[in-house]
């Protein structure tokens, strides 16, 4: 028992820092706390360290298989860590809405979150699956809604707890159903059996209904067309910190689960079963599913690529702006997925952590910016370039990322998403995703128009006086990681190996 | 063979007036009298070079017709690869040599080139005192002259293109001297030498194609060389392919627009917009005898049937000027056509198969028509820019020198015996003739007619000019009062008017045409010069009539001729006006339909996002209901792929 | 230093940019200097390399280097240069120089103008130096943000517009670019050797893929690759009816940005076709011929007859640029495809073809500078560039004439000077390949100097209007900036092999990399 | 009575839930809607393991999380329902379209 504990270390170190938090709350009542906000950093730079422990350690099944311990699970909870610590960090540097900035729960409500990312994506058995999806989810929800007094952050709270829990229960039906096809097992090896089976018997059918509905839950965190509706309100109802921890930290672990899911159901579809001659049709029957199945998938790409940019066009408040472009990432994202091959699960990977990278900084000088003009609103950010050069240049590199132009890690992501494709055999989806990076380059360089090609109007006073050193830095750090990934190696390489470990099994 | 010290001094030739032109250029402004004495002493030398050159020659004897000094053909190292120098790439035009030529039609040609220059110079020193533009004027003398040297020195035909361009770039500046005045510039000397420049470069442009032609055939273009390849290639494949036959009409081309032969001839009359002096450059040294030095050292390669177009052309443009001369009332128009007539003998002589009977009378014709245009500057300077006929009049006891010289090149061009005039037009006539015999159908027999038709027109118009300018009363003013010129302005005249007598002796390769078809064009000749002569005496001397009658007289016809038969008028109406309107419509597609189009993506990708953004009303029930649809449409796609 | 010396050659204008990001903004001296000398110093070295160290004999790369960058796709920091990349290095270093110095003294926001215009240098020099393809498309983008604010920021009223259309138009071609990358990349590893970016092995490789490259929706997949790419520099070089960024970028950016767009930045395009375009997909180029040939002179008049209707000065030296460009097209075209006349010089045409092409980068980049200069001399005194509002400038402003003249008659392709031989060269290679369209182009020449003309008649001849008697001549600086350019204009005129010189070996060897086989 | 039987039941129960949580006009009513979605669910898992006999209680102890789940998110949502009616007044979803384009 004690060495499976030893094993969950990251996870026990994050709810005994929560548990301290609640304690705090309940000895201390005060509303509004520096020294909690920096503890909750700490603890996740404790976690963070337990988890580095973790990616060398190597694989391990922990309490009978509910929990999936490995490279690729470490990957993944670091991004999310880093995540959490990033919007713990903004939601510190609040100086606009004061009744928010450092609150204990939201502290709170951001690590308990991240607990349940770290769930999801570290098993492979699909109730704890579910049991992560909801711990994160609710979290949210309840984050979605942190401004008291406040129209918008209710009526975000509001869509966002319908539309989750919605796709989250229709994700859950999907679960029941491959339940009952793995032989009532929630593990995934036995229902990737299943999965065989059925396609041997030629049943695609009823393989192919539950894992529609298993996807919806992940197409709703992915916020991925058709489950893609919340995301310009709820971004735009709650505060930076909390649109950019559900743009990159959830959305980077439901990636995660999501390859998982793939990489050990259709693990025959990926790399075929080898030697045994006998289970040759088992192959090619799968094979011939994943193709289908592939092509479904990619559909749903083009279209969530094409809505997202299209649609953030002509876009004037920031973070919804930032919502539909990171629609049209997330279908990126999917193209690659949709090639059902062991390259294009690791592209995914690859893209996403480089796309949270780049994400991150531009949630974080959108933050700062926005702070100064007093508005998301980009008519409102007139010239600012010239009065706030850091956190305009930053956001230009930033965008210049998110639009793939080098000398950025976006480049060399959206290089990685285009080689898999062309190989994977999908040039149209490649041609597609080349010429979508000109939209988006409209409407992020139209933010960057208002920044600069305009002189600031002489009766600007900015919202707020003081500066904001921790942010500087912070985007310092960010803009010197965007170059620095241009060498994708250190990002590609790793995560390669871990998605190639998780289809080996 | 070359002596060592020869290609340094034929280099000299066109290189001083090059350098008088720099210094011109650089310090003119501030040496004293404009710096004009630096053109006008770099022309002397080279005149003096070339004189020493064609003494040298002549010293060859009886060889002095057919000996070439070339560094193409002797080698010598004296060419030099011009694209590409390094040796040890021999690809293409990239291994073009550039080289020096000399030859017994070079030798007289370049003196009396270097000479016409160098009076006209003189000339000028007079004539445009006081001009506002005086330095500028001066350089683009001396680049003119430098240009046309350094053709006639040239051995290859692109060489003598390169150098033929820069001609064309001095006859524009120079004609559109005075729209630049300082004090009172005139527009239309700039509409003229814009017309100069482009109606030229239509024949410059098909020159060109014509040299691409002949070096992709040959992968040469030099004369000796050329001079080989193309009989070898005629014999190799029995007759002249057409590719041959093409270049040689776009070389023939060329010539057309830069000799001022119909149908290009149109810009030729109004460059007379340029200073009088620029004129004479023009018309007796420079610019138009190019075109004809162009067919002469390309008679290789031009295909028989180029050139029997070639003598109709030039033989019908000579009847043609000829008749329009003699309807013009401008002192310089009449002399323009005249020029114009008389390169069309020329070029017709190239045509019927002598080439040096055309640069014969090129050189004889560069004489006595730089002192008629010379003389002509001289009355005009004389009468204060007063050039219509028919209020001159009574010059000769006022401009004796003028009067003299004048004369005497009249002579000479209306061919009256044993003046140099007689001797080249009578040679050519010799080879019309001799065609004629030889019988070949229209081709043989037009050249004939037309040329002949237009040797007492000539007579007749040139003296009509001369005798309406000096003989009988002043009808103006300006006439009653003019005055002799200065030196530097008369003493051209009187030189060009002993060359005008004598020119055709210093001539080394005299045209040997059949006998009888000599005494037939002797006779002809004879006949016409009696004619048109007599014509002139009767009608203008001792009848008295001016100028404005003798349209009368001639009348409808002679509408036509002074309306130029509507040869301008038409190009405006079918070149100038269809380019303007399809550059209107060309640039509107380009804004309309080409960028047009651009912005119509862009404006389609931003309403397309609208319409998708109207779907995001808000209402979270909406939502659902459109996720519930995309949800279905999703699982229906799936079956239908799946199964 | 010795075997990274490209290296530090491109670093240098980084550098700089770097150190003028630390020069206090208000100092504007101190950035003009530091742009000043960085060129000036680029250009130096340069022209060392031309009379010591380089090689022009040799048709290879010199100063090779190549040290791993991104192992994981085979990505190298590798750079080398050629005689190509010299002569338009040596282009783009003048250019960016005459640049600095024609920028008025004081501009607001100089700090940012003269760091911009050294990372545009140092893209540009990173084009030219880059022999592993993705180097190359990373130093490719690298020009697209600086030229976008040096437009957008102190361009002129319309400055918006043409920035953004400018950086749009630009990116689309380049993602083209990026997918053809992509494709001949994975291409190269496909047979089981490690995929590789390094340009010349995948020149190496393209012969062989042109027979066994399978189709891709019915088309030949070396014909797609050769699409892409073409597509890609078409855009850049500009070619119709990809061209319309051109006039609006050209008018709206300030006179120095103008110079380096039509002086390099057109080039560049250019450069691609002849180091990439076409060397990677030989046999699909070789059937295209017909096309990129028709494009050309489709550009030559199209361009000429569309320049002849703008009273605009600057929109018409666009459209010229437009034209000029074509004769580039029609050069490349004419390597492709021998029928007639001109069997017993085989190679003779190919090279004077491909030379012309290759010298008409280098003289159209000095008229067409030239020219934008005269338009801004131009602008500077009457804030205008209506053509119709000014003439007779040549009576009252002598020097500006003689300067004038030379540009004009530079690009009207005037013996002497420079804008003759490449046209000339273009046309005689191209004959032998395509009679017909260089038949068409000799139309395009007429048109050229009727616009030509047109344009010097109503700004150089005839009266002075009122308003334009005050104007004063050339002053200092103009005239430091222009008379580079007419004494280069001169040169090359009378003695194209300075430059002929050191491309011969390179163009010969670029010509071998087009298989004599898959000549028609 | 065979598995196809609860299948269908559980069926019908989750289009019902769909349908009651897009058709409702009431917050509640949309919750019950949605607790009606987990219930389908949980029909199937109890079913499945009803007809795979010796395979443990994986379903019985899925069902019990979910309805455990299924309490905590209706905390939560009742929570933001509350907090939604103070600040609007109303908990009919048609009422809150304040955040939209």
């Amino acid at each position: 028992m004690s060495e499976q504990l030893v094993l969950i270390l990251p996870e026990l170190a994050l709810t005994g820092g929560l548990c301290l938090l609640l304690l705090v709350d309940l000895v201390f009542p005060r509303r509004r706390s520096w020294e909690t906000g920096i503890f909750a950093l700490g603890v996740l730079g404790v976690v963070a360290y337990l988890l580095l422990q973790r990616y060398h350690a190597g694989p391990h099944d922990a309490f009978g298989g509910l929990l999936r311990l490995d490279r690729f699970a470490a990957i993944f909870q670091l991004a999310i860590t880093g995540a959490a610590g990033f919007a713990l960090f903004l939601n510190l540097q609040q100086f606009r809405f004061p009744q928010d900035r450092g609150r204990i729960e939201t502290q709170f409500l951001f690590l308990c979150a991240t607990l349940g990312g770290f769930v999801l994506v570290g098993t492979q058995h699909l109730m704890m699956l579910y049991l992560g999806l909801e711990m994160l989810g609710l979290c949210s929800y309840a984050l979605a809604d942190v401004h008291k007094r406040d129209r918008a952050g209710a009526e975000a709270g509001m869509k966002y707890v319908v539309y989750g829990a919605l796709s989250s229960g229709v994700m859950l039906y999907g679960i029941s159903l491959l339940f009952g096809l793995g032989g009532a097992s929630f593990a995934m090896p036995d229902v990737a059996l299943g999965i065989n089976q059925a396609l041997l018997e030629g049943e695609g059918v009823r393989v192919l209904l539950p894992t529609l509905l298993l996807l919806a839950g992940f197409l709703f965190k992915l916020a991925l067309v058709p489950f893609h509706w919340w995301a310009p309100d709820v971004y735009q109802g709650t505060t930076t910190a909390i649109a950019g921890y559900l743009a990159v930290g959830s959305k980077l672990v439901a990636l995660g689960a999501l390859l998982r899911c793939f990489a050990i159901l259709f693990a025959t579809t990926l790399h075929g079963i080898e030697g045994d001659p006998a289970l040759l049709a088992v192959t090619t029957a799968a094979s011939e599913f994943g193709a289908s199945f592939g092509m479904v998938l990619a559909v749903l790409a083009a279209v969530s690529m094409l809505w997202g940019n299209l649609a953030a066009l002509g876009q004037t408040h920031l973070r919804r702006l930032l919502a539909y472009s990171s629609i049209g990432h997330a279908g990126y994202l999917l193209a690659a997925v949709s090639l059902m091959s062991a390259d294009g699960l690791a592209a995914a990977g690859t893209y996403a952590l480089v796309y949270a990278v780049a994400s991150l900084g531009a949630f974080a000088a959108v933050f700062g910016i926005a702070m100064r003009a007093g508005s998301e609103d980009l008519r409102d950010w007139t010239g600012l370039g010239w009065k706030y050069p850091l956190a305009s240049g930053a956001l230009v590199l930033f965008f210049a990322s998110l639009t793939g132009l080098p000398p950025t890690a976006g480049f060399a992501g959206k290089w990685r998403l285009l080689a898999s494709l062309w190989a994977g055999g999908q040039p149209l989806l490649a041609l597609l995703l080349a010429l979508l990076s000109v939209v988006s380059l409209f409407y992020y360089f139209r933010v960057i128009k208002q920044l600069y090609l305009e002189r600031p109007a002489e009766d600007f006073r900015p919202a707020i006086e003081r500066p904001l050193p921790w942010l500087a830095a912070f985007l310092l750090v960010v803009g010197a990681a965007t170059l620095a990934l241009l060498n994708l190696g250190w990002v590609d390489t790793p995560i390669a190996a871990a998605t190639a470990d998780l289809i080996r099994g | 063979m070359p002596t060592a010290d020869f290609f340094p001094l034929l280099l000299a030739v066109p290189l001083l007036p090059l350098g008088a032109w720099l210094l011109q250029v650089l310090v003119g402004r501030s040496l004293p009298r404009g710096g004009d004495w630096l053109p006008t002493g770099a022309m002397l030398g080279a005149f003096g070079v070339a004189v020493l050159l064609y003494l040298r020659a002549q010293g060859l004897g009886d060889e002095a017709e057919h000996f070439v000094w070339s560094t193409g053909a002797t080698g010598g190292g004296h060419g030099w690869k011009w694209f590409v120098s390094s040796e040890g790439l021999d690809a293409g035009l990239a291994a073009f040599r550039a080289g020096l030529w000399y030859d017994g039609l070079t030798a007289p040609l370049l003196a009396m080139v270097a000479g016409v220059s160098f009076l006209v110079h003189l000339f000028s020193t007079g004539y445009m005192r006081g001009n506002s533009r005086y330095t500028a004027y001066f350089a683009g003398l001396a680049l003119f002259s430098f240009a046309m040297l350094a053709m006639l020195v040239s051995d290859n035909l692109l060489f003598v293109f390169m150098f033929w361009e820069v001609m064309g770039l001095c006859s524009f500046l120079l004609i559109g001297h005075d729209s630049l005045d300082r004090q009172k510039p005139r527009p239309r000397a700039a509409a003229a030498a814009v017309k100069a420049f482009l109606t030229t470069r239509v024949g410059d442009v098909a020159l060109l194609l014509g040299l691409a032609i002949l070096w992709n055939g040959f992968g040469t273009l030099q004369f000796h060389e050329l001079a080989v390849a193309v009989p070898n290639l005629i014999e190799g494949q029995q007759g002249w392919p057409s590719w041959l036959e093409t270049a040689g009409v776009l070389i023939f081309l060329g010539a057309v627009g830069k000799s001022a032969q119909f149908p290009l001839h149109v810009w030729l009359p109004d460059a007379m917009e340029g200073p009088t002096p620029v004129s004479a450059m023009i018309h007796a040294a420079t610019m138009v005898a190019a075109g004809v030095y162009l067919v002469a050292r390309a008679f290789p390669v031009l295909a028989p049937g180029v050139l029997a177009i070639i003598a109709v052309v030039g033989a019908f443009t000579a009847f043609f000027a000829a008749t329009i001369a003699l309807t013009q009332d401008d002192l310089k128009k009449v002399l323009a056509y005249s020029t114009i007539s008389q390169l069309g003998y020329m070029i017709s002589a190239v045509g019927l198969g002598s080439p040096d009977g055309a640069l014969f009378h090129v050189f004889t014709h560069g004489l006595f028509k730089a002192g008629l245009f010379l003389g002509a500057g001289a009355v005009i300077h004389a009468c204060h820019h007063e050039q219509n006929l028919s209020r001159l009049g009574g010059l000769r006891k006022r401009m004796p020198v003028t009067y003299a010289s004048m004369l005497l090149c009249t002579a000479a061009i209306a061919g009256v015996p044993f003046l140099s005039g007689f001797y080249s037009k009578d040679a050519i006539l010799a080879f019309a003739a001799e065609g004629w015999e030889a019988g070949a159908g229209m081709a043989a027999t037009l050249p004939l007619v037309l040329l002949g038709l237009a040797a007492p027109l000539t007579a007749l118009y040139m003296f009509r000019m001369f005798l309406l300018a000096f003989s009988g009363e002043p009808r103006s003013d300006h006439a009653r009062d003019a005055k002799e010129v200065p030196l530097p302005m008369s003493l051209p005249l009187v030189l060009l008017g002993l060359g005008a007598v004598f020119g055709a002796m210093l001539w080394f390769a005299k045209p040997h045409p059949s006998e009888d078809a000599h005494h037939l064009a002797t006779i002809l000749a004879s006949v016409s010069l009696v004619l048109g002569l007599g014509a002139a005496l009767l009608y203008f001397q001792f009848r008295k009539r001016d100028a404005g009658r003798t349209a009368a007289a001639l009348g409808p016809f002679a509408r036509a001729a002074r309306g130029l038969y509507g040869v301008d008028g038409f190009y405006h109406a079918v070149t100038v006006m269809p380019v303007r309107v399809v550059a209107r419509l060309a640039s509107s597609f380009d804004r309309r339909v080409v960028d047009g189009i651009v912005h119509g993506l862009g404006g389609f990708a931003v309403q397309l996002g609208l319409r998708l953004r109207r779907l995001q009303s808000g209402h979270i029930q909406r939502y659902l209901y459109l996720t519930y649809a995309g949800l279905l449409a999703l699982t229906l796609f799936a079956l239908w792929r799946v199964s | 230093m010795g075997e990274h010396l490209l290296s530090v050659f491109v670093a240098l204008p980084f550098v700089a940019a770097l150190l003028i990001a630390l020069i206090p903004r208000t100092s504007q001296a101190a950035h003009r200097f530091v742009a000043g000398t960085t060129t000036a110093a680029a250009f130096a070295f340069l022209i060392g390399l031309v009379f010591g160290g380089f090689d022009p004999s040799q048709g290879g790369l010199q100063f090779a280097e190549s040290t791993s960058w991104i192992p994981r796709f085979q990505v190298n920091w590798a750079l080398g240069m050629d005689g190509l990349a010299l002569v338009l290095l040596l282009l783009s270093a003048l250019i960016h120089f005459l640049a600095v110095i024609a920028t008025k003294p004081r501009i607001d926001g100089s700090k940012g103008y003269y760091a911009l215009l050294l990372l545009l240098f140092g893209g540009v020099n990173g084009v030219f130096l880059a022999t592993d393809l993705f180097l190359f498309y990373v130093f490719w983008e690298l020009m697209l943000i600086p030229m976008y604010f040096l437009i957008g920021i102190w361009g002129g009223e319309q400055r918006k517009r043409a920035a953004t259309k400018f950086i749009l138009y630009t990116l689309f071609g380049s993602v083209l670019m990026l997918v053809a990358v992509v494709a001949v990349y994975l291409r190269s590893g496909a047979d089981g050797v490690l995929p590789t970016f390094d340009i010349f092995a995948l020149q190496a490789q393209a012969a062989g893929w042109a027979i066994e490259g399978g189709t891709l929706f019915g088309l030949e997949w070396s014909t797609w690759i050769f699409a892409l790419f073409f597509l890609a520099f078409a855009v850049k070089i500009p070619v119709v009816p990809f061209h319309t960024w051109l006039p609006d970028a050209h008018v709206q950016a300030p006179t120095p940005i103008s110079v380096i767009l039509a002086g390099v930045l057109l080039k560049l395009g250019a450069y691609g076709m002849l180091r990439i375009g076409f060397p990677l997909a030989p046999d699909a180029f070789a059937e295209l011929a017909w096309l990129v040939a028709t494009l050309g002179v489709i550009n030559i008049v199209y361009g000429a007859w569309v320049a002849l209707a703008q009273t605009d000065f600057k929109r018409l030296v666009a459209y010229s640029s437009v034209s000029h460009m074509g004769f580039f097209l029609l050069g490349i075209a004419g390597v492709a495809g021998l029928t007639q006349g001109a069997a017993h010089l085989d190679a003779g045409p190919r090279f004077n073809s491909i030379a012309g092409a290759s010298l008409q980068l280098v003289t159209h980049g000095i008229s067409a500078a030239l020219m934008f200069l005269l338009v801004g001399v131009v602008y500077d005194r009457a804030h205008s560039r209506d053509l119709n509002r000014f003439g007779g400038l040549g009576r009252i402003m002598p020097k500006f004439f003689v300067v004038a003249t030379v540009g004009f008659f530079s690009s009207l392709g005037l013996p002497l000077l420079a804008g003759f031989v490449p046209e000339a060269l273009t046309l005689f290679g191209a004959w032998p390949s395509w009679p017909l369209h260089v038949g068409l182009t000799a139309f395009g020449l007429m048109l050229t100097a009727i616009y030509l003309l047109q344009a010097y008649r109503s700004v150089l001849l005839g009266p002075t209007p009122r308003d334009c008697k005050g104007y004063a001549d050339l002053d200092r600086r103009e005239m430091a900036v222009t008379l580079p350019l007419v004494v280069a204009s001169v040169a090359l005129g009378v003695a194209p092999f300075l430059v002929l010189d050191l491309l011969a070996s390179c163009l010969q060897t670029i010509l071998r990399t087009l298989p004599p086989e898959v000549l028609p | 009575m065979g598995l196809e039987a609860y299948l269908f039941v559980s069926l019908l129960l989750f289009l019902l839930g769909l349908i009651m949580a897009a058709a409702r006009r009431s917050l509640i009513y949309v919750l019950i809607g949605l607790e009606l979605i987990l219930n389908a669910a949980n029909l199937n898992l109890v079913a499945f393991q009803r007809f795979h006999p010796g395979a443990g209680l994986d379903g019985q102890i899925g069902a019990i999380f979910v309805i455990i789940l299924a309490a905590a998110e209706a905390a939560i949502a009742l929570a933001i329902v509350l907090n939604v009616y103070s600040r609007f007044g109303s908990i009919r979803p048609d009422d809150m379209h304040t955040l939209r384009d």
